[in-house]
Parts: structure tokens; C-alpha cells; sequence
């Protein structure tokens, strides 16, 4: 009632005014253009498509499954599949996408995209810095501008990438044994019926990227043909 | 009779007759408020300081402001009137000319009693003081006692006024 | 443990009697939706007898985003993101009420070290929420944005926290059906464990600034008062409703998550004004720093996702669930029918701020204009929420 | 020789330099020509101030929220000024379609002019006045009081219900504000025996030993030193006294509906008469330009002047900084109920101080009279409702 409580705010704030001179750690505001924190680990802002290897196009692990523009929540990515297949970085012939935009000006940035990629195709960038005066174009990301090397990858998410990578190390050996041995298998009954005519040792080459199929990490089951 | 003094008297009586004639009341009250200031630059024009900012103090600083505030308070402030002159301009015509009559009057019997030769009067704050405690302090009192019995008065009705209407 | 709810009593909603002087004219003011201290797009219609109020509608709905409608067009998974931008002040409780509410749906058990950290996350949710919003209301007050600033930067390292964990600074979307997205690390821990030891010397700080601060107390103490009956049946719930001297936090009454293993007390308003809700989300702050510590040093080990949960193809099978929390500003629940697609069939959310809102006229009647402003920063909204 | 009088001849330049330019006009013309002189160095030095008042105001404030403040233009944010005032300047100046056009346009010119008359008087350094009149502690109050009407003007020529609410909440205010302040003034007049300032000052100008004899250092002084302050800070709608701007309320009060340049002009007005009256309390309580120890007085008076206004803005922008806002019943209690009873009281302190005459008990007499009176008004009046800090229970 008599101002004590006004003197001691008063304080407080005299406290505040000399104290952003003498401690650096009152002062939280980081002065951006100049001043740069490094962003965590985790940090997340729009979506890039990951290839492997040196080339981008030939080396994107996107398959255009189409799960992502699916489940997209604001339906911010557009893709076209492709109607023919063509080799991967694996070697295996593929499905790409023939258009894949994203347009950043409606991406929320929700990481949902990421989650539901079987095929470690698409990651969250830390790449923030987009503001441009075409509102349009320049923030509708096509492919190209989408495509990230892998070691670009590891550089923004290092501990993320080297996981992503030992599973798709041990997922690729896993497919390579097991067509192995489906070659094999394929080979020793290809032995089997060496008294068959010839027209059975001409499919075996075929067979073998049949019994491929299997080892893919779940292929999607509605995904492509719903969308 | 300097120019000064020529300009003043139009700016006053321009701001007087303004006050009249304009039809939005605000505006009139703004142009009184014009004339209050001439009127003080009038008085400081013959040295007169003391009454001079006093005027400006009282009249510009409060009066205006009250007569604003009763403007707003009582009715719009901006409904211009009908007709340019009311319907009782007879009389207001009657009233006017009798009070500037009774003026003229008192001023015309008062400039006799006046010394003529006088010359420039010397008003200091400091004799305005001691001609108000000293000589006439008895008028000053009765009127600080009126204004005191006012208030209190204002006060007692506004206080009725608040019990009835709760 | 729960105050029983009142019988809706005869009148209890009658509005007291406010008769304007009968002089003068009733000035009609839009207050909004361009107005500094809305908090957002809100429209207030105040009919004012001089500065008093005699009637105010509040009108909302600018920020109207379809949010309920758009969640029955897609995944359950694809909901959880714009659960954030619900209230986007504590987007981790929205994350936290949906998930209950689904994983309800589905039966999904949340491992141990999920809990946790679910927990943790709420509770700086919670203080960050509460720090601001008290800012936020001295701010209304004419304080020159002095307390919001402090507030904003205890809320800074919080939100250092959050990103550093999930990423994003507001817009989290961390928690999934069954557990988490993705694992703390010891160092993340260790980080949160100092900046949750820094909060009391915040609040300490706050408390010297503001709380015996004679203006404020003039301003808020018997201003907006809100009785507890009429809190009760008007459904009014956080805070709001705690400051009115009911006992009702659902943290202690649903004890959902794993908040029985906390010692926590609620702390409880008498006069159910202004300066009750401000003074309770102080001490609300301070009790989240004790379940905080709690939680920070009690932490399992273990996995942080229930493996039987699935993340592409989500599909529960039919039936209904009502998820709730006890979010910064109140109970937040959501409401999900399933009828064994991959979306819901009807999702609705119930939000804090908009039922708390619809309180403000009788809280504001007979008060004076500048109250209304002052009043509106105590029920804390989030324009988001309401209007979804 | 110039080791003595250095001290003198720097105190005095601008008075030497005036007769200087003065004197290569005809005799007739000389004292309109310093006239003229000392005008532009008011219209100059105070709207420079300004600029420099806003910078520091807003470096401050941000410091005190931890902030760094304007930092972006020049070295330091030290440009901020002229980038505001550049940005003001090219605004667009939009009057509202239904605004009373003329009193709309008026009423800014004229705050302004009523605000800039105020410094006529203020005696800014030894002999540095531009008019010594008899009666100029009442010629600047007349002045603040003419500033009362262009607040009405620009409220209701705007035609905005936020502006009329605010213009109607300041002029109450600065109505009920202005009684004290006038009183508290009387306080130093009776003390001096004169309402002229550069008397006033003079009155203040000795020393005891090394320390000066300004009005604060009375308890009467002191008490009204406070109310003054007070008043002070109600008159220029300063926080916590800010709420004909409130912006969380009323968005800018009066001036809502202004723009561009006008806008500008009444954000300077609001400054200038922050100058005004922290220069007309230095003079009236601090001695104004004298010097606060003896044997500073080698430093030019301008300077102390100068320095103890800036004195005052910082306190200004220090409860800025601090303070919520009151509400407009509260203002009202608090001038009717609590400052002017106190000024009162004080008021008869003053002339039991002057008739107990010299001695350690008028001093005793008059601390302790004031002492139960803040403690009793504190203590009761004021407020209808009473307010303390509370406690609280926890459920468990």
C-alpha cells in the first residue's frame, strides 16, 4: 500500500538493466544475419529426396510409391510416376518419379512424409533460408532442387544417416543372400531339369529378380495402386 | 492603439462571433475558446501578466474544457441546428443588448473616476498578492467560502443523483 | 476427490443486473478483430455506459480452420501434426491428448521411458504456457511487455529444449500412438535438468517483479470475479476454474499417464478473480518444477515405442474413445469414432479456451473497459483452439 | 587571467555568441534578433533531445527486458532517429472520411505550439532564459493547460470511438493532475517568495559547505518533490499513468486516427512536454542549473541542466519499463484521494516551516507531521477496496 512492492519492482528491473551489461547470459537474442546458432541433430524444416551415389537422377531412392503425397497432411507433395522402370544405385530397375514437387509455401514441416517412406527416400533438410520474391515458383521445389546426396545427409543428420545406412547396408545384404540363394536354388534346379529343353535354362535370369521382389522392405500393398 | 492591439481585438471578436454563429456545438465552443485566448493576449499586451496567463490557466486551460465536457455529456455534438436563427433570437437580441448596455454603462461611469494622466500601471505579482490578502481580503474569503459551499453542494446532489438511480 | 458438480440451480446463469444511468447514450465499441490485445483475430461487441460494461458479445470464428472436418478426411497418424496448431503455445499437451485418445481407441500400451518423457515435456509445456500467458496478461495491463519479456526468455530454453528433441521449436508433433518419436539422449536430459533448476530463480524473480506490486494488486484483486458455482456449470476447467477454489485437476483425477508417482499439490484460488488466476499459474509453475524433478531423475531406461503399434496403415478397430489432459489452460480432450478405416469416422476435439471463453461476458459485466482486456488475459485463450 | 575566468566564459558562450551575432544588427533590432536566436536554439536543442530521448528510451527499455534494442541503423542503432523521422515524414497522412477535417489538422499545430511555449521560461543555464517574467512558473502552467484542448480537438475530430474514449480519459486526467501539480509548485513558491524561475533558482543557488540548498533537501521539499513527480508523470500520460494511450485498451488513445507526419508531430509533443516539465521540477526542486556540490561549479550550468532532465527521463522510462498501467478510477482516487490531500497537508507543512524559523526542531516538526500523514493516507485512503498479497492453500 505504501510502494514497497512498486520500489521492489523498480529493483528488479534496475537489477535487469545492469545486469544485460555485465552477463552476457541475460542477452538470449542471437542476431541472426551475423550470429548463427547451429541447429540440433533433430532440427527439421522442408523435405528433401535422398540419392545415392554421384548422379542424382539415376541415384534417387525414391521409388514414387506415392505413400508420402498419400499421406501428406496438408497435400503439399505432387508426384508422376514413371511408366517405365529403371535401374537404381542398387543395380535393381525401379519405378522413379517423373515429377516431384513439393511445394514448400504449404509443407508444415510435420516430418510425417519421413515416417511413412519405406525406402529412406525422403528427409527432413535444415536448409531455412528460402525467401525469394516469386511466391509461386520459387517455392514449388522440384525434384532437382529436392535431390540431396546421402552425404549431404550425413553431414545435416549424422547419427540419423549412419543408422539409415546399416539398415539399408543390412537390408541390401539380406537381399543379396536371399537372391543368391534363389539363384541358386534356381540354378541347382535349373541342373535338376538340365535333361529340360533350353527354353528353361533362358528363364532362369528372369527368375531370379522375381525372387528380389520379396526382399524389398514392404513393398506397399495399396499404396501405389490407391493413389 | 498599436496594431497588435487591432489584431487582437478581431481574432477575439472573430472567435466570439464564431462562437455564435457556427452551427456545430463543439466547434462553438471551440471558437469560445479562441476568444478567451485573445482576450489574455489582450491583457498581456497591456502588461498585465499575472491576469493574463491566469485567463489563459482558467478560462482556455478549464472553462473550455468544462464547457466541452457539458456538450458531450448532455447532448450530441453534432446535430447542426435547423434553422440558423432559433426561434427565441428576439429575445436573446433583447438580452444581449440589455447586458451590453449595463456594460457600456459601467464602463463609461468608471472611466471618469479613472485619473486620466495615469500612467503605465505597474501590476507585478507581487502586488496583485498583497492588494488580495491585505486589502481585500474579506471579498476574497467570502468568495473562497461560496465556491467551497458550491462544491459541497455539487457533491450532495451528485450523491443523491447516484442513490436514486442504484 | 472430485467436487461434485452442482445441480444446474434456478438462475444461475442470470446475468446481474446492470442498469445503465439513463443519461447519455450506450456507446457501442468493436473491440477486435483488430485490436492489440485480443490475443489474435477475436471480435468483442461491448456496449459501454461510459467506460462500464452493460452487454459484450464475443465473436470468434475468424480463425476458423476446419480442423475437425479435416481430421475425418485423413490418417490418424496425419491428424497428429495439426493437433499442434490447436494451441500452438503447447503443441506437446495437443500431441499428448490425441495420442491418449487413440491409443484408448486402439488399446496401445506405452512403454515405461515413453511415459516419462511424455510427463516431461508436458510439464515444460506447462510452464512455458504459464510463464508467457502471466506475461501476456501484465502485458494487457500497460506493463510494457517487461514480465512477457522475461517470460519469453525462460520460455526460449525450453523451446531450445524441445527442438533440440523433436526438432521443432512450436510446432513439435513428437508423440506417436504408443510411445514417442524419437529417443532423448543422457546429454538432452542433462540439459533439461539445468534449465528446470533455473526456473525457480525465474519465478523468484517474477514474483519480486509483479506479485506484491500495489498497481497490480489494485488492478486484478476483485476484478473479474468468477463464483465457483457458475464456474462448475459453465464447465470452465484449468486455471480458470482452480482459482475459483474448486478442486478439479485432472492430472490428480483421471491420473492418467503415470502421474500417480508424483508428489504434486493443486494449488487453489479463494476469490476466483484476476489476481487468484494470475497468482495460480505462478504457483502451478512451481509445482510442475517439483513433478520436473521428479520425473528428470526417475527416468527408466528402455524402449520408447510400443513395437506393436504401427505407423503406416493405421487401422483401429471400431469403436469410440475420449482422451483427455489436463493442458495448460484447461481440460483438452478428443473425441475419436472409429469405424475400422484408416481415418476416423467422426474426431473432435474439445478445447480449453473456447469453453472457458464462453464465460467472459458474465465475468465482465459492470466492469470497467479496461477491465475487459485484463479479464480476457486471465482466461489465457488461444485463438487457434477456439475457433480450430 | 583566462585561468579564472574560463569556467565563466564557457558557462556563458551561447549568451556571448547571441550579443555576438546581435550586435551586427542595428540597435533597434538587437533584442528581436537574440530573441530570434534563443528560439531556434530551443526549437534545435529540445526536438534533438528528442531524437536522442527516443533511442536511449528504447535502448533502455530493452535493456531492461534483456533485450538489445535498436542495433541495426549506424553503429549502434545511433540512426534509428533519422530513419524514424524519414519514415514518418514519407507516410502516407490518412484523415478519416467522416473527420471534422479542420480541427482534425489544427489540433496536433496546436499541441505542439502550446508545448514548445513552455520552454520560453525554463531557464536552461545561468541567464539562459528567453523570457524573465514575473510571473512564468504561471505563464508555463497556462501553457500545459492550453494543451488540454488540442487533446480534446484531435479525440473528437477523429470521430473513432478509441479516440474519443482516450481523449476524454486525458483530458480528466490531466485536469485532475494539474491541481497538484499547481500546489506543489505553490509549495516552492511560498518558500521562494517569487513566480519567477530564474529567482526561483537563484533561491537555490548558495551552499552549505560543499552541499547546495535545493528545495528536495527540505521535507516539505521532498514530499512535494514526490507529488510533483507524480503529477508529472499523470500530466505528460506517462506509464504508469498512460491510459488516454493505452494501447492494450484503447489502441493509441486520441491519436488513433492520426498518420505520417501528424502522428509524428504529436509523438514529439509527448516528448517535449516530458522535457518541460522534467526541466520546470529541476528548476523548481533541483536547483536547476546549479551545480549539486560546490566545487562543481566550474562546470558550465547548461550542462547540470541538461544532465539533471536527463536525470528525470531516465526515471521516466524506468517505470516505463516496470509499472502496469492503473485503471481510470483508480487514477481518479489517487489524484482526489491521495495526492492532493498530501500536497495540502504539505502545503500548511511549508508555513509552519516558515513561521517555526531556523533550528534542528522545524525539521524534526515537519519530517514527522508528513511521515504519519503518508503512512496514515497510505495506509486508508486512496482505495475502496482494500488490497494485500494473499496466500494460498494446495489440495492435495
Amino acid at each position: 500500500m505504501l510502494g514497497e512492492g512498486i520500489i521492489k519492482g523498480m529493483l528488479e528491473t534496475a537489477r535487469n538493466f545492469a545486469g544485460s551489461y555485465v552477463s552476457k547470459e541475460r542477452l538470449i537474442t542471437v542476431q541472426y544475419p551475423e550470429e548463427r546458432e547451429a541447429l540440433p541433430e533433430n532440427a527439421r524444416v522442408f523435405p528433401f529426396l535422398v540419392y545415392d551415389g554421384p548422379e542424382w537422377l539415376p541415384g534417387l531412392r525414391c521409388v514414387a510409391c506415392q505413400i508420402c503425397e498419400k499421406e501428406c497432411p496438408p497435400k503439399c507433395i505432387y508426384i508422376d510416376k514413371s511408366a517405365d522402370k529403371k535401374p537404381d544405385a542398387a543395380g535393381k530397375p525401379q519405378n522413379y518419379p517423373t515429377r516431384f514437387d513439393i511445394d514448400v509455401s504449404v509443407c508444415m514441416s510435420c516430418q510425417i512424409c519421413v515416417e511413412v517412406c519405406p525406402f529412406d527416400a525422403i528427409k527432413m533438410d535444415k536448409q531455412f533460408e528460402y525467401s525469394t520474391d516469386d511466391r509461386f515458383g520459387g517455392l514449388l521445389l522440384d525434384r532437382e532442387k529436392l535431390a540431396k546426396s546421402n552425404e549431404y545427409y550425413h553431414q545435416i543428420h549424422p547419427v540419423e544417416a549412419n543408422e539409415v545406412d546399416t539398415r539399408l547396408a543390412e537390408e541390401r545384404a539380406a537381399a543379396a543372400a536371399k537372391a543368391k540363394a534363389a539363384a541358386e536354388a534356381a540354378a541347382a534346379k535349373a541342373a535338376a531339369a538340365k535333361a529340360a529343353a533350353e527354353k528353361a535354362a533362358a528363364e532362369t535370369p528372369a527368375a531370379a529378380p522375381a525372387a528380389e521382389k520379396p526382399a524389398a522392405p514392404k513393398p506397399p500393398t495399396s499404396g501405389g495402386g490407391g493413389a | 492603439m498599436s496594431p497588435v492591439f487591432y489584431i487582437l481585438s478581431i481574432v477575439t471578436i472573430a472567435g466570439g462571433l464564431a462562437a455564435v454563429l457556427l452551427k456545430n456545438l463543439v466547434h462553438c465552443a471551440l471558437a469560445v475558446s479562441v476568444a478567451f485566448a485573445g482576450l489574455a493576449l489582450l491583457f498581456l499586451s497591456l502588461d498585465a501578466q499575472f491576469v493574463g496567463f491566469a485567463q489563459i490557466l482558467v478560462y482556455v486551460g478549464a472553462v473550455a474544457i468544462l464547457v466541452v465536457f457539458a456538450i458531450l455529456l448532455t447532448r450530441g455534438s453534432d446535430q447542426p441546428r435547423e434553422s440558423f436563427f432559433s426561434r427565441t433570437w428576439g429575445i436573446g437580441l433583447v438580452v444581449a443588448a440589455a447586458v451590453f448596455a449595463v456594460l457600456g454603462w459601467a464602463v463609461l461611469q468608471s472611466s471618469s473616476a479613472l485619473p486620466r494622466e495615469s500612467a503605465v500601471p505597474v501590476a507585478s505579482v507581487h502586488d496583485i498578492g498583497v492588494a488580495l490578502v491585505g486589502r481585500y481580503v474579506l471579498p476574497l474569503e467570502i468568495v473562497a467560502l461560496l465556491l467551497t459551499a458550491a462544491t459541497v453542494g455539487a457533491v450532495i446532489v451528485a450523491m443523491h443523483e447516484k442513490d436514486g438511480t442504484r | 476427490m472430485i467436487t461434485p458438480i452442482l445441480a444446474r440451480q434456478e438462475g444461475w446463469n442470470r446475468q446481474p443486473e446492470i442498469v445503465p444511468d439513463g443519461e447519455g447514450e450506450l456507446l457501442e465499441v468493436a473491440m477486435g478483430p483488430h485490436h492489440p490485445s485480443t490475443h489474435g483475430v477475436f471480435r468483442m461487441d461491448v456496449t459501454l455506459d461510459g467506460e462500464r460494461i452493460i452487454k459484450l458479445k464475443p465473436v470468434f470464428g475468424y480463425l476458423h480452420r476446419n480442423h475437425e472436418q479435416l481430421g475425418e478426411t485423413m490418417s490418424y497418424l496425419a491428424i497428429m501434426p495439426y493437433t499442434d496448431r490447436l494451441d500452438y503455445f503447447s503443441s506437446l499437451s495437443n500431441n499428448w491428448g490425441y495420442a491418449l485418445a487413440v491409443e484408448k481407441l486402439a488399446g496401445i500400451q506405452v512403454p515405461e521411458r515413453a511415459e516419462y518423457l511424455r510427463v516431461i515435456l508436458a510439464e515444460l509445456t506447462r510452464i512455458q504456457n504459464h510463464a508467457s500467458s502471466v506475461g501476456f496478461l501484465i502485458q494487457d495491463m500497460g506493463a510494457s511487455g517487461t514480465p512477457l519479456m522475461y517470460a519469453f526468455k525462460e520460455r526460449e530454453k525450453i523451446l531450445d529444449l524441445f527442438e533440440s528433441l523433436t526438432g521443432s521449436r512450436m510446432m513439435c508433433n513428437y508423440m506417436r500412438f504408443g510411445g514417442c518419436r524419437v529417443d532423448t539422449t543422457a546429454e538432452w536430459l542433462n540439459q533439461a535438468r539445468k534449465v528446470v533448476a533455473g526456473i525457480p530463480a525465474f519465478a523468484d524473480e517474477f514474483e519480486a517483479l509483479l506479485t506484491t506490486n500495489e498497481i497490480l494488486m489494485a488492478r486484478t484483486q476483485g476484478t473479474g470475479i468468477l463464483r465457483p458455482d457458475l464456474a462448475v456449470n459453465a464447465g470452465i476447467t484449468g486455471p480458470l476454474l482452480r482459482a475459483s477454489g474448486v478442486n478439479y485437476d485432472i492430472r490428480k483425477v483421471d491420473r492418467y499417464g503415470i502421474y500417480d508417482r508424483f508428489d504434486f499439490k493443486v494449488p487453489l484460488g479463494e476469490h476466483g478473480d484476476v489476481y487468484d488466476r494470475f497468482m495460480l499459474r505462478l504457483l502451478e509453475l512451481r509445482q510442475s518444477v517439483r513433478i520436473l524433478e521428479q520425473a528428470l531423475k526417475d527416468i527408466p531406461e528402455g524402449p520408447i515405442m510400443d513395437p506393436k503399434s504401427k505407423i503406416r496403415g493405421f487401422r483401429p478397430k471400431p469403436g469410440e474413445a475420449y482422451g483427455r489432459i489436463e493442458a495448460p489452460k484447461g481440460e483438452l480432450g478428443f473425441y475419436v469414432i472409429s469405424d475400422g478405416t484408416g481415418n476416423p469416422y467422426r474426431y473432435r476435439v474439445r478445447p480449453p479456451s473456447f469453453v472457458n471463453l464462453t464465460i467472459l461476458e458474465d465475468m465482465c459485466l459492470g466492469q470497467n473497459v479496461a477491465d475487459v482486456v485484463l479479464i480476457l488475459g486471465s482466461i489465457d485463450i488461444v485463438l487457434g483452439e477456439v475457433d480450430r | 587571467m583566462s585561468g579564472t575566468n574560463l569556467p565563466a566564459t564557457v558557462d556563458q558562450i551561447f549568451i556571448t555568441f547571441t550579443h555576438w551575432v546581435a550586435h551586427f544588427f542595428p540597435s533597434a533590432f538587437q533584442p528581436i534578433v537574440a530573441d530570434v536566436l534563443g528560439v531556434i536554439g530551443i526549437i534545435s536543442v529540445f526536438p534533438g533531445l528528442f531524437a536522442i530521448t527516443v533511442l536511449l528510451e528504447r535502448k533502455g527499455l530493452g535493456r531492461m527486458q534483456n533485450r538489445y534494442g535498436p542495433n541495426r541503423v549506424g553503429p549502434w542503432g545511433l540512426f534509428q532517429p533519422v530513419a524514424d523521422g524519414i519514415k514518418a515524414l514519407t507516410k502516407e497522412d490518412v484523415v478519416p472520411f467522416h473527420a471534422d477535417n479542420v480541427v482534425h489538422f489544427l489540433a496536433p499545430l496546436i499541441l505542439l505550439t502550446a508545448v514548445f511555449m513552455g520552454f520560453a521560461v525554463l531557464p536552461v543555464g545561468h541567464h539562459m532564459e528567453l523570457m524573465n517574467m514575473d510571473a512564468g512558473l504561471l505563464f508555463f502552467f497556462a501553457m500545459g493547460a492550453s494543451s488540454e484542448l488540442s487533446v480534446f480537438m484531435a479525440g473528437w475530430s477523429s470521430r473513432n470511438k478509441y479516440s474519443l474514449l482516450g481523449a476524454m480519459r486525458a483530458v480528466a486526467q490531466m485536469i485532475s493532475y494539474e491541481v497538484p501539480l499547481l500546489l506543489t509548485s505553490v509549495i516552492v513558491v511560498m518558500l521562494t517568495g517569487s513566480l519567477s524561475l530564474p529567482r526561483i533558482v537563484e533561491a537555490q543557488a548558495g551552499y552549505s559547505g560543499i552541499l547546495p540548498h535545493w528545495y528536495v533537501f527540505t521535507p516539505m521539499g521532498f514530499a512535494a518533490f514526490i507529488m510533483f513527480g507524480i503529477a508529472a508523470t499523470a500530466e505528460t500520460n506517462r506509464s504508469p499513468f498512460d491510459l488516454p494511450e493505452g494501447e492494450s485498451e484503447i489502441i493509441a488513445g486520441y491519436f488513433t486516427e492520426y498518420s505520417g507526419f501528424k502522428f509524428a508531430m504529436f509523438f514529439i509533443a509527448e516528448y517535449l512536454a516530458m522535457f518541460s516539465i522534467s526541466g520546470i521540477a529541476t528548476t523548481l526542486f533541483l536547483g536547476g542549473w546549479a551545480a549539486p556540490f560546490s566545487f562543481l561549479t566550474v562546470v558550465p550550468s547548461w550542462f547540470w541542466f541538461f544532465a539533471k532532465v536527463m536525470c528525470f527521463i531516465f526515471v521516466f522510462i524506468w517505470m516505463r519499463g516496470t509499472l502496469p498501467r492503473l485503471r481510470q478510477d483508480q487514477l481518479m482516487n489517487f489524484a482526489w484521494k491521495f495526492v492532493l490531500p498530501f500536497t495540502l497537508v504539505d502545503l500548511v507543512v511549508t508555513g509552519i516551516w516558515r513561521f517555526m524559523g531556523e533550528g534542528i526542531l522545524r525539521w524534526i516538526v515537519c519530517s514527522l507531521i508528513l511521515i504519519a500523514t503518508y503512512l496514515i493516507m497510505g495506509r486508508t485512503g486512496m482505495v475502496r477496496k482494500p488490497f494485500a498479497p494473499r496466500s494460498y492453500r494446495y489440495a492435495e
